[in-house]
């Protein structure tokens, strides 16, 4: 396990940092966020054909970078920290992740180069509206239909599922249950037979689609039925990128309610210099260095392909989870009145943390499955 | 001058409503004779439009009111908060200026006291007041989190008339016209949407020196009274009550007056967390049957109860005169320990939908307003820091910290740049 | 629901409370928490024969002084108050309780006076060494023998289980199981067949004992097989009773760290200027009044056999469980280090707060229960 | 002169230690030969019984005994508070006089820095040193919370020498002579029962000036010295490792005198909270499988492991020369959270058991020993109400308090009553 980063970690944080504290500054988070896609295309062609951010993670021989876990874990740390508006993690993370876990080396030579280069935007459709992020979730249909599939069934919480290109859909065969009968597809995100719609969400940030299937028709990708594996390494994949995504965000909103400490005068002191707040911001930093090893450690894991991954996944997930949400609402508490006005940024990383709480799973879920999947 | 009894009021009461009170009467009508009989301030002077009566003998009139429909005085800030400011601290001329427009609801008021730089703090305001050439002050500054300014006809303004003495003795206690170039009033929106409270600027806003109420310089101790009323306030604010439905033309225009009042604190429920709805969406949804979530609603209902229990033994000793326990303190610190424990199961029992808003979320998206709305709880009103160090220092006797701030001129205390 | 005590209530505390701070002052705990029998006769005939404690809540028929479930609330507050040794919560809370829910009017004409009056002391023998509390831990079995029953089996966690006179038995009969089969025996603590032995306690101001029965020979009381009711009305009055001791304890301890706090200087200024210790005693404050309402409204349920008085006693139990042992724990933590030292009284209402959590079910057990008996 | 290599120290080490070492010796002539040659402190001044070198060629040499099984000097506060503090602030002739006996276990020391009047607030403490007429030292009062002060030699003694100065000025560290008769050492049980620690009584017990470390009125940046090394003893405390069953003289003599140094702690795991028993608890109680109890371990262990993983950045972190983050502060607040959290789980896990002790009790007593124990985590090396201090100020930056006991004569300050 790898507890520093190396030289070349730190300066590409340092470069991605400065690049988003530009480009991504609140003003332009709140702009993009009363859109209804959510993002913008000039933004997304800097990050992925000049940082190459999108195929980070993905093997040269498929047009990406070649680099590890590790380095995707410091992308959504600094996308984190900025509230960045982009379909990073639908399209690099959950889309990207489904394919190289499911998909032949030729369909990932079809597929990921084009999703690495950012030309095209995907996403992931697994849960539906009985909001489980298992395989036992799934009750979307693929039917066997002329050389292709047709797909049947609703799929919902899709994360900007309402503008990507390509959807990959995780779905199973009729008459499946559990792990058995599950297998990935792809459909262009304009498919006939292929309706969505945009989801009012608590956090304007984060976009979700709910998607209707009559018979659309899609490809599969990888073997059919043998999907569940390749699932569950991608749900693995999504926990531990989006834990890195919260400890960006909860490191963020700490600073700024230590800032704001330090310069908000009452009773003629900082309020920082007040037990009542310089202890609640103590406790802060115990619990957000806490959730940025468990970030660190399960980052490190899946780079290593170590055989605790599930378990450090869904450890992180819960202990991110619960570090965002306790910083964000104590941020907003230290702020005072201001701390709960709209045009405070506050809310914009509660709402963040309180809808990514619920994202893949609870924490209660996921302690209970670190718990199984340690053996306990 | 015998006792009057209960039953005196009683019957006095019934007799005057029986032949004064009808519900064809127009709203404004019915506050005027409220306001001639001394019926509708029952605990009020006599000479102030009120009938001297007992809080006791004044709930005896309410319950008389009640039985038979009868509507009361205006609500909102300006009987509970001003009128009963005034009472106390205000010159007779004045009292004969502005009470009676209150009670007929003529005038509607407002709160002018919290400053974007003094929150917690409310002494240290640098909302500033300076006596001009002409005997007027000149307001200049910024008031925030004010109720209803847009629609005021007048301001209960602290401001500061003196930066050469301590924080507290510096401050003038106003009554300023809201209708006037000086005063620009801006809705404040909130994290949750809503935008239920206003900023308030002014730039060389003017009040005359008749305005002032209970001296110049002695404004702290007027803010004092009102604070105190607007904690009771707290207590007993209700709805509308049977009047929501009944019918008669004093009814629909109190509704009117109603709904625009009550505007504002229309998220107020989800604010405290929708315990109500708590046990019915474990069960509608299945999540009653994991323990986890089960201990989860166990502690919050235990919360809630013993809390509700607290309130009450601490109402049953007031009520028999005994010496306030520790228990009166305690409601606004309990209300955001359950406010917040109410937004931790509403998640666990909606898990997913958690990250749906309105038309796609849990009721029409009432469980995301309660996710979004319960932080204000533990800051409105006063921090959950700051109820604890009342509880610290006034139940518990434990010593305040040094002051800073206090004992020097405020024009020397740190302060937070005018913003 | 009574929400004020009346008077009388009022004066009777003042009474119980002046009496036992001069007679239980720490030193007294101190000297008959080490002794093994655990009380001293002499103060137990001042308690029962002066104050007629030990009767408070039996009726006058059976020689007490009819007085109700409130009375006897206060009275255990008073003694949590001061630590009490003596058998009070064995003798008149719960062997009485289960002979006035058992037993048959002449068995009470029998039994309680003597209970009653002081001059026979006794106990409920009911939990066994798997540490339920309820009917399906029970495991002693009775056997009819020649118009009397013979125990066999073992009980455990025995409240002044060594040096009672009389033990009042909950068994079943053999093959019986949950709250089948239940009855309620008695027998004399020197019989033969019954073994008893001390355990060692972690709270040395509570004796427990461990008893064997190998065919020790008791009286049958109420109907054979029918004790379950009996059994969990006694249960429910001893998990309200031990809540209003637990509170009385709660209340003396967050006393006795707020008055460290007062005169305790360091930086030159009392401990409790700082916010660090102000905010936690206000806490503490919140925690122990919604405890004490909770003990008061269970107790006035008992008084007027409500119909929630089950679900108000495991409440009740629940609540004031946590808030001592959270009292007592800051309250060692106020203290700094003398808070932990042997010399200091803080460790004896931690101890008794951490075995009262346990006894009679632990907070998470009657949370759960709470739920359940009020049909969610 | 060319720098030394790790082969150059392992090499030169290891021949030492092939011509030197003999598990047949007699401790006290194995302890000889570590003190002349320098090979017992290689970190230490040439000219101090050390041989000058860096602390990670140090952990070379460490390791190189480790590999032959040699032993090293004696563990306790001697060497490593009292050596280190010396090495920094002695004069030449206090080194020789105090450092060989150190080294080589002949005298050992107790630390007098606690009192019962200042704890949190060390620097307020209020034992006097008053200068006689014939230039000793007179001190009284009391010590608290002393290691091992009655088989110690000498104490590393904080007294106030003048209360007219602000109280970190007016503070001298002594080295005190122990055995004399106005120094009474009395056992203090804890509230589980062991007495791991010493009370010191002062009646005009006497101490030269030549024993005064570091100069007169200076002995609070001597003390902070000391308290530095005691935080990093803190970190590397171990047991006696592969000597603990090792044959021969040495080792016998050498068990014979860790058991005594180390006898204080033999609670401090229990302490900690245990949790290497939890999980093996759970499953063999059956409670592993009650969700609620799962919830509990899991974020337990989820609180440990993360805990561990932040010291182990914060020390990566150190050996890349990086400056040091917010991890290294942190350890001790966590492993207060942790310990808690462990008493918490034992109870759910353990039932009613949790009501016995000792023999009748789980594991012989172990757990009912964590339940008693754990209060003393979070006050005892500093509470967490000062960690927490330490971190904001000190990490976060965040503004001190108002001090209200620095800047003005000691004798002027508020204090506790002596006791």
């Amino acid at each position: 396990m790898q507890f520093s980063f190396t030289d070349e970690q730190d300066e590409f944080r340092r470069v991605l940092r400065r690049f988003l504290h530009d480009k991504s500054p609140p003003a332009e988070v709140r702009r993009l966020m009363e859109t209804e896609t959510g993002w913008e295309p000039g933004l997304w062609k800097e990050l992925t054909q000049t940082l190459g951010l999108a195929g980070l993670h993905v093997p040269e021989e498929y047009g990406g970078q070649g680099f590890g876990f590790v380095e995707l874990g410091i992308a959504l740390e600094e996308t984190g920290r900025v509230l960045l508006c982009a379909p990073y993690f639908a399209s690099a993370v959950l889309a990207t992740s489904a394919i190289m876990n499911a998909a032949s080396h030729a369909q990932k030579l079809a597929l990921l180069p084009g999703l690495a280069a950012g030309d095209s935007i995907a996403t992931l459709a697994f849960a539906e509206p009985n909001g489980r992020w298992d395989s036992t979730g799934i009750e979307l249909t693929a039917t066997p239909a002329g050389g292709a599939f047709r797909l049947d069934g609703v799929k919902s919480f899709v994360l900007d599922g309402q503008r990507a290109d390509l959807i990959v859909v995780a779905a199973r065969s009729k008459g499946s249950t559990g792990d058995d009968g599950i297998s990935f597809f792809t459909l262009a995100g304009d498919s006939p037979g292929l309706e969505r719609r945009g989801l009012s969400t608590l956090d304007a940030t984060r976009k979700l689609a709910h998607l209707e299937f009559s018979g659309a028709r899609a490809d599969l990708i990888g073997e059919p039925g043998g999907g569940a594996f390749a699932l569950a390494r991608t749900l693995d994949a999504a926990a531990i990128a989006l834990a890195s995504e919260m400890v960006g965000g909860a490191e963020r909103v700490l600073e700024t309610a230590v800032e704001y400490a330090k310069t908000r005068m009452q009773f003629g002191r900082p309020i920082g210099s007040f037990q009542a707040i310089k202890h609640k911001c103590a406790e802060l930093v115990l619990e957000v260095e806490h959730a940025k090893s468990a970030a660190y450690a399960a980052a490190s894991a899946a780079a290593e392909n170590a055989e605790d991954l599930p378990a450090l996944a869904s450890l992180a997930k819960a202990c991110a989870s619960d570090a965002y949400l306790r910083a964000a609402t104590d941020s907003i508490q230290i702020h005072g009145g201001v701390g709960f006005t709209w045009e405070n940024d506050c809310h914009l990383y509660f709402k963040r943390a309180k809808s990514s709480e619920a994202f893949l799973g609870l924490p209660s879920e996921h302690r209970e499955r670190f718990l199984q999947r340690s053996g306990i | 001058m015998s006792a009057i009894t209960e039953e005196d009021v009683r019957s006095e009461a019934g007799a005057w409503l029986a032949s004064h009170w009808s519900p064809e009467l127009a709203l404004s009508e019915w506050r005027r004779r409220l306001a001639d009989s001394g019926w509708g301030c029952p605990s009020w002077p006599v000479e102030w439009h009120g009938r001297g009566l007992s809080l006791a003998l004044g709930d005896v009139v309410q319950h008389e009111f009640n039985r038979v429909g009868a509507l009361g005085i205006p609500q909102g800030p300006g009987p509970t908060l001003a009128g009963a400011t005034l009472l106390e601290y205000a010159s007779d001329e004045q009292k004969r200026r502005f009470l009676r427009p209150i009670i007929t609801g003529e005038d509607t008021w407002c709160q002018l006291f919290s400053e974007p730089g003094s929150g917690s703090d409310l002494a240290g305001l640098t909302t500033r007041a300076d006596l001009d050439d002409d005997g007027e002050f000149v307001v200049n500054g910024q008031k925030v989190w004010t109720t209803s300014a847009h629609h005021a006809r007048y301001g209960m303004l602290l401001a500061r008339s003196n930066w050469d003495v301590p924080k507290h003795r510096g401050i003038t206690y106003f009554v300023i016209d809201m209708h006037q170039p000086g005063v620009v009033v801006r809705p404040l929106r909130q994290m949750n949407g809503h935008a239920s409270f206003n900023e308030v600027f002014f730039t060389n806003a003017r009040v005359s020196s008749a305005n002032v109420i209970g001296g110049v310089g002695n404004g702290w101790a007027v803010a004092l009274a009102t604070l105190a009323h607007e904690r009771r306030m707290n207590d007993v604010r209700r709805g509308a009550g049977p009047a929501a439905t009944a019918r008669g033309r004093v009814y629909d225009e109190y509704r009117a007056e109603t709904a625009s009042v009550m505007e504002p604190y229309k998220w107020y429920p989800q604010r405290a967390g929708r315990l109500d709805l708590v046990v019915e969406r474990a069960q509608a949804t299945g999540r009653d049957r994991d323990p986890v979530v089960r201990q989860a609603i166990a502690k919050l209902l235990i919360l809630a109860r013993t809390a509700e229990w607290t309130a009450r033994r601490a109402r049953a000793a007031r009520l028999l005169g005994r010496p306030p326990g520790p228990e009166g303190s305690l409601g606004k610190l309990a209300a955001s320990h359950i406010a917040r424990a109410c937004a931790e199961v509403h998640t666990l029992i909606t898990g997913a939908a958690a990250m749906l808003a309105r038309a796609d979320a849990p009721l029409d998206g009432v469980i995301a307003e309660v996710l979004i709305s319960v932080p204000a709880v533990s800051i409105a009103g006063g921090t959950d820091e700051i109820q604890r160090n009342i509880i610290g220092e006034r139940v518990l006797g434990l010593p305040r910290e040094p002051a800073e701030d206090v004992g020097k001129p405020f024009r020397d205390v740190p302060k937070n740049l005018a913003g």
